[in-house]
């Protein structure tokens, strides 16, 4: 298998699925001359012509809408937003407008859309530019919400997301862009609402989505050198969240951490500890520890920063907390 | 159903053409007023904004859409709805919660959908719905068709960050629509000029390079139809419209507010109620002889029952089944 | 003690604060002249001229930004929501320009602002018009939110929220505004960040808040008939939450029920689950359960819209679910 | 700093004052050098928008100002943060990530703020900062002040939605702002007439009655104190202000764009250096006589000292301590 950067991997689900169905149309700030502002739409104005990359002016609101309108009437639009921070400015339109449509309208109006683009932060951009919003995305039934922390991932629920009817929130990360995996060259797709059991261990739990994988794959790595065998269930998919992934690793090594990138209150890792107590209540033996962002907006300076962000340390240090040793 | 008599010169039209106009504005009028009645009796419930008083604008700009054309509007539907074509009963149905309303029960009197007639719905928020107008616009464009979207907005909508992006774009891409300002003359208890910084609303197309932009009386279905078939023309070709309608609203913002008094005078209110568009246009059609009063009573004894069906069939149709309640949240998608 | 409604609560607070400062003033759409789309406003701009009580276009994003430059230079600006489903364009100013100005500016430009309205669902107002969106807002670092249940919290709340010299979210009910209580004559405030024990009992604990506490303090009734004694704790401030109120009322009780008007997903009820089973692991006899809205648009219907909603006998069916009787 | 330079008639400036204002431009340029070099480095992180290229919009603006009159800006703030007084320590150190930053570290490049010199910030959120203006203006009416608030921004701006709302509210309000567009025809790598459906940005002013508008050339350092002159004497009677500033920038958008290639040409790129503010000032002083060779090459002397000094300056402030990650989340309040 061909091993591909996340960004090569997301353009090769655009590139596919435009070349597969023409209906399909690439719409955001900077996704065609540009080709990008992180290169993921690269080449794709020269092999597809402006009709079908078509970059905006700086209006999220307007141009969320843009694609609603267009996915109505039958296209299936891909969405970029530049950062998801901006996108802010569009949570109308995706909220009120995608989100509810179907139902609002009594089943007539489907709005099959991709709302994708970097979300979290990177590296010293502060706090406008750096926020994580599955959570609120999570929140919101009518959507489907995917965080994608793999090469592999990313272009297989890219490739579903696009062929869903449904708004699909695609969650990518800047600093995943040049994290490299294997990739197939055939056509797959990886199914919306499925989970991926991405390290198998019997003493813990780690339950994790998107940037954090690969954190949560550093920790197990770490780990496993004391001697501590976790299991990394990368959700994948944070709406609809897929339940019996959760139970089925929390039941096997009966102690969890829940890592995420966002802010902890009625952060998604929330969400999973409530089904956690739900489902596995007996099967507990020590509470369930939460790794998220310090409660406190993205600070500029590089050691905050640091101090601020889930990391490494703060998730083998969880692990242990919940397993009692130390 | 008024919107059969498409496309055709507003100037030409024949007396069967323009009798079908004062039967569609009848309508939404008799329908309303029904309404009014089935609110007051609890049999509605929500949020109900009535049209009494505009229908000269949906009659006057959708007789001229064709059938593959779009239409969008606001949560101030009815009247569209029914000018398009969409039948009494499934409107009232709708606005009784149930199964058989055109949004089975689910959207209610603010959120009316009808596919069949590319009715793209009533929207809740003031704005949201002008880029769904302009994605439209952009999705006929990508086909390579000369459809054209109708997008109809309340005056207070112009204020609105999503107007002028929207606008904005549908001008640089050159999309064709018909943005339709309904100039009502309030914002639920706020006049035009205390919100926007400008008299002439229609103005506002000069921010945008390229638009054409009018403006014409709403209490004039034909002069309506005429400007209509001007800014079709225009968006046909790719030219944007601004089309600012100067009506008027005759009963409360919604079923919650008073017809007069806070924020308008009964004065004022009985000046307009003068220009009534469907008294209007009657009394214009008795004198040109197209219709006579024998003609008149028989349009009313038949639309009072079409009305009173529609009440009926509502009375009638279901409640939503429990499980509906789940459906309709996502499509089951193969991919 | 004067019987008031929650209304006339809320228009005395704003009233009195008005006239105890004269920077903060009140603006928002049809506040003014219309005396507020549900009156709360009602008198004010008599009283205090038309610089004090601003009717504004349909503009919530800009009008929102408005308060918050207002609040950097000096004033106090109350800035009303019609409601908080119209708010959602006005997001990115109360997430990205309020939330977070003090900590950007390194502390040197606080934004004393309140923003209010009401929120959740009324009585058939359909999708568009029905959200509660108390879990996005406590999920921001930065700003408070306070959701008052009853005509005494939410005089006191608001005049806490526009002493305070933070951005304080206060969330109203469109359903509250005509229920009645008690409310003094005299100044008084009631404290950003307080729980309060609105009912005794030691069989299971209640956690809500805002619209919610009347549900809860109906099925403590109920409930009370049938021998069964709940502890309701009104969270009144879902951001800062006060957790010791909970663990106070989870350690006595044993079990929880957390009832929460919106939707499940990472909803503010997650969170408290979260506080609860963090802190009260070895105290709990049975899982939390939640009560919420049903996880989809809200429907117009009126059966549908009861079947969606939380509440009376849904919350009993839960309290009685976590005592295992039935 | 330039900015005691206030409020003097742009045409009467006196020899002194032109020297300060070549001196504030050429601060910002070898300032921003230094910037540059320190980003090559490491020092400095994240987003970085240099601003050279435009000096003559910052100053030229700024000098007019008076030391209560408020300014506020985007992520492009450096020059204006200069050119308003902040020290070029207190800046450096920001963008160096330390406690001894004007905004303690937290804010960095694009987030610049000092309470002494009324410099309410730089901001991320494309269009965000304009309604925080106009709430400026609202507060300098609310207590009756005559003061005005200047607000930068690009020219990518006046599409969004933020923009109109604000602009609409000024114009509504006779709020004293005076908007300042930077037009350096692109924004990131969109020209600005593949985003704006107007030629003349500054013609937006149309759709708000009441609203002076011009443009300007933004090379030309007094062209643009004489367009701020008119305009502060507009907003300060309560008229807001738009005024198009037509400049171009020199760099990349961010550290992480190259200068040309993509979406401009060196071509194009030349043409514009040969109308590099701080050359075409110069030359001009020279010329007039109001400055000599060697007082310029004293004043980058000194400069150079200066920048120095900023940069060590913010390599030996600490960086902030732990604690303060959890500081100025919220002020403690009392009630
Ligand atoms: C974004 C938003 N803000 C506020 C409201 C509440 N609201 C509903 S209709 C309305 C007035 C709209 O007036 P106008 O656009 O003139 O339309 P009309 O009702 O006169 O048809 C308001 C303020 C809303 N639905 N959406
Ligand atoms: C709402 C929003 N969308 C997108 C961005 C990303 N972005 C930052 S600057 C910029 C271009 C702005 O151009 P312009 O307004 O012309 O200002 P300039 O950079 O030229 O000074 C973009 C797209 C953002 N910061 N905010
Ligand atoms: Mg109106
Ligand atoms: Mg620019």
């Amino acid at each position: 298998m061909a091993v591909i950067t996340y960004r090569e991997a997301l353009n090769q689900a655009l590139r596919e699925e435009m070349a597969r169905d023409d209906r399909v149309f690439l719409m955001g700030e900077e996704v065609a001359q540009y080709n990008g502002a992180y290169k993921v739409s690269k080449g794709l104005l020269d092999e597809f012509g402006e009709m079908r990359v078509v970059d905006t002016p700086i209006t999220e609101l307007g141009f969320a809408g843009v694609g609603v309108g267009a996915a109505m009437v039958g296209l299936r639009p891909v969405i970029e937003f530049m950062t998801w921070n901006f996108a802010v400015l569009a949570l109308d339109q995706v909220v009120n407008s995608a989100a509810k449509m179907l139902y609002m309208s009594g089943g007539q109006y489907p709005v099959p859309i991709v709302f994708r683009g970097p979300n979290g932060a990177a590296l010293q951009l502060s706090a406008q530019h750096s926020q994580a919003f599955e959570s609120w995305l999570a929140h919101i039934p009518g959507l489907k919400v995917v965080t994608p922390g793999t090469p592999y991932d990313a272009k297989g629920l890219l490739k579903a997301a696009i062929r869903d009817d449904n708004p699909v929130i695609v969650l990518e990360g800047e600093m995943l862009y040049n994290t490299k995996g294997e990739v197939p060259e055939d056509d797959y797709i990886v199914p919306i609402g499925k989970a991926d059991l991405k390290r198998e261990g019997d003493h813990c739990s780690i339950i994790t989505s998107g940037k954090m994988v690969l954190v949560a794959m550093n920790a197990a790595d770490q780990l496993a050198k004391e001697g501590i065998r976790v299991d990394v269930v990368d959700l994948r998919t944070v709406r609809p969240m897929d339940v019996e992934a959760i139970t089925a690793s929390v039941r096997k090594t009966n102690r969890a951490v829940v890592l995420e990138e966002g802010w902890e209150i009625a952060g998604i890792g929330a969400q999973v500890v409530d089904y956690i107590q739900r489902e596995c209540f007996d099967d507990l033996d020590a509470p369930v520890v939460r790794v998220h962002q310090a409660d406190v907006p993205m600070p500029y300076a590089k050691g905050l920063e640091r101090a601020a962000k889930p990391d490494l340390a703060k998730t083998i240090a969880a692990v242990k907390k919940v397993m009692y040793v130390d | 159903m008024a919107s059969k008599k498409k496309s055709e010169s507003p100037q030409t039209a024949d007396s069967e053409t323009l009798k079908s106009l004062l039967h569609s504005m009848l309508l939404q009028r008799r329908f309303e007023e029904k309404v009014g009645e089935a609110y007051a009796l609890g049999k509605i419930g929500g949020f109900c904004h009535l049209y009494i008083g505009q229908e000269a604008v949906s009659t006057g700009t959708l007789s001229m859409l064709r059938e593959d054309d779009y239409v969008i509007t606001t949560y101030r539907d009815h009247g569209q709805a029914i000018a398009r074509g969409m039948t009494p009963r499934s409107v009232m149905a709708e606005l009784f919660g149930r199964i058989d309303g055109c949004s089975r029960g689910k959207g209610g009197s603010m959120h009316l959908f009808d596919r069949n007639l590319n009715f793209l719905g009533g929207h809740g928020i003031v704005g949201g719905h002008v880029p769904l107008a302009a994605g439209v616009g952009f999705a006929i464009k990508y086909r390579g068709g000369d459809q054209v979207i109708i997008c109809f907005m309340g005056e207070s909508v112009v204020n609105t960050g999503a107007f002028h992006e929207a606008l904005n774009m549908a001008a640089l891409w050159k999309l064709p629509c018909v943005f339709v300002i309904e100039n009502n003359k309030y914002g639920m208890g706020t006049a035009v000029e205390r919100a926007a910084a400008i008299k002439d609303l229609s103005t506002r197309a000069a921010s945008y390079d390229g638009m054409y932009a009018e403006h014409v009386d709403g209490q004039d279905v034909m002069a309506v139809r005429d400007a209509t078939s001007r800014a079709l023309t225009h968006a046909r070709k790719g030219q944007p419209v601004l089309l600012e309608v100067r009506t008027y609203r005759y009963m409360g913002h919604s079923m919650s507010d008073a017809v007069s008094g806070t924020y308008r005078t009964k004065a004022e209110l009985d000046e307009y109620l003068k220009r009534d568009p469907i008294n209007l246009f009657r009394a214009k059609l008795l004198e040109s002889g197209d219709l006579s009063e024998e003609q008149f009573a028989a349009m009313e004894q038949e639309i009072k029952a079409i009305v009173q069906d529609s009440w009926d069939f509502a009375d009638a149709s279901p409640e939503p089944p429990a499980e509906s309640l789940y459906e309709d949240v996502l499509v089951t998608t193969e991919s």
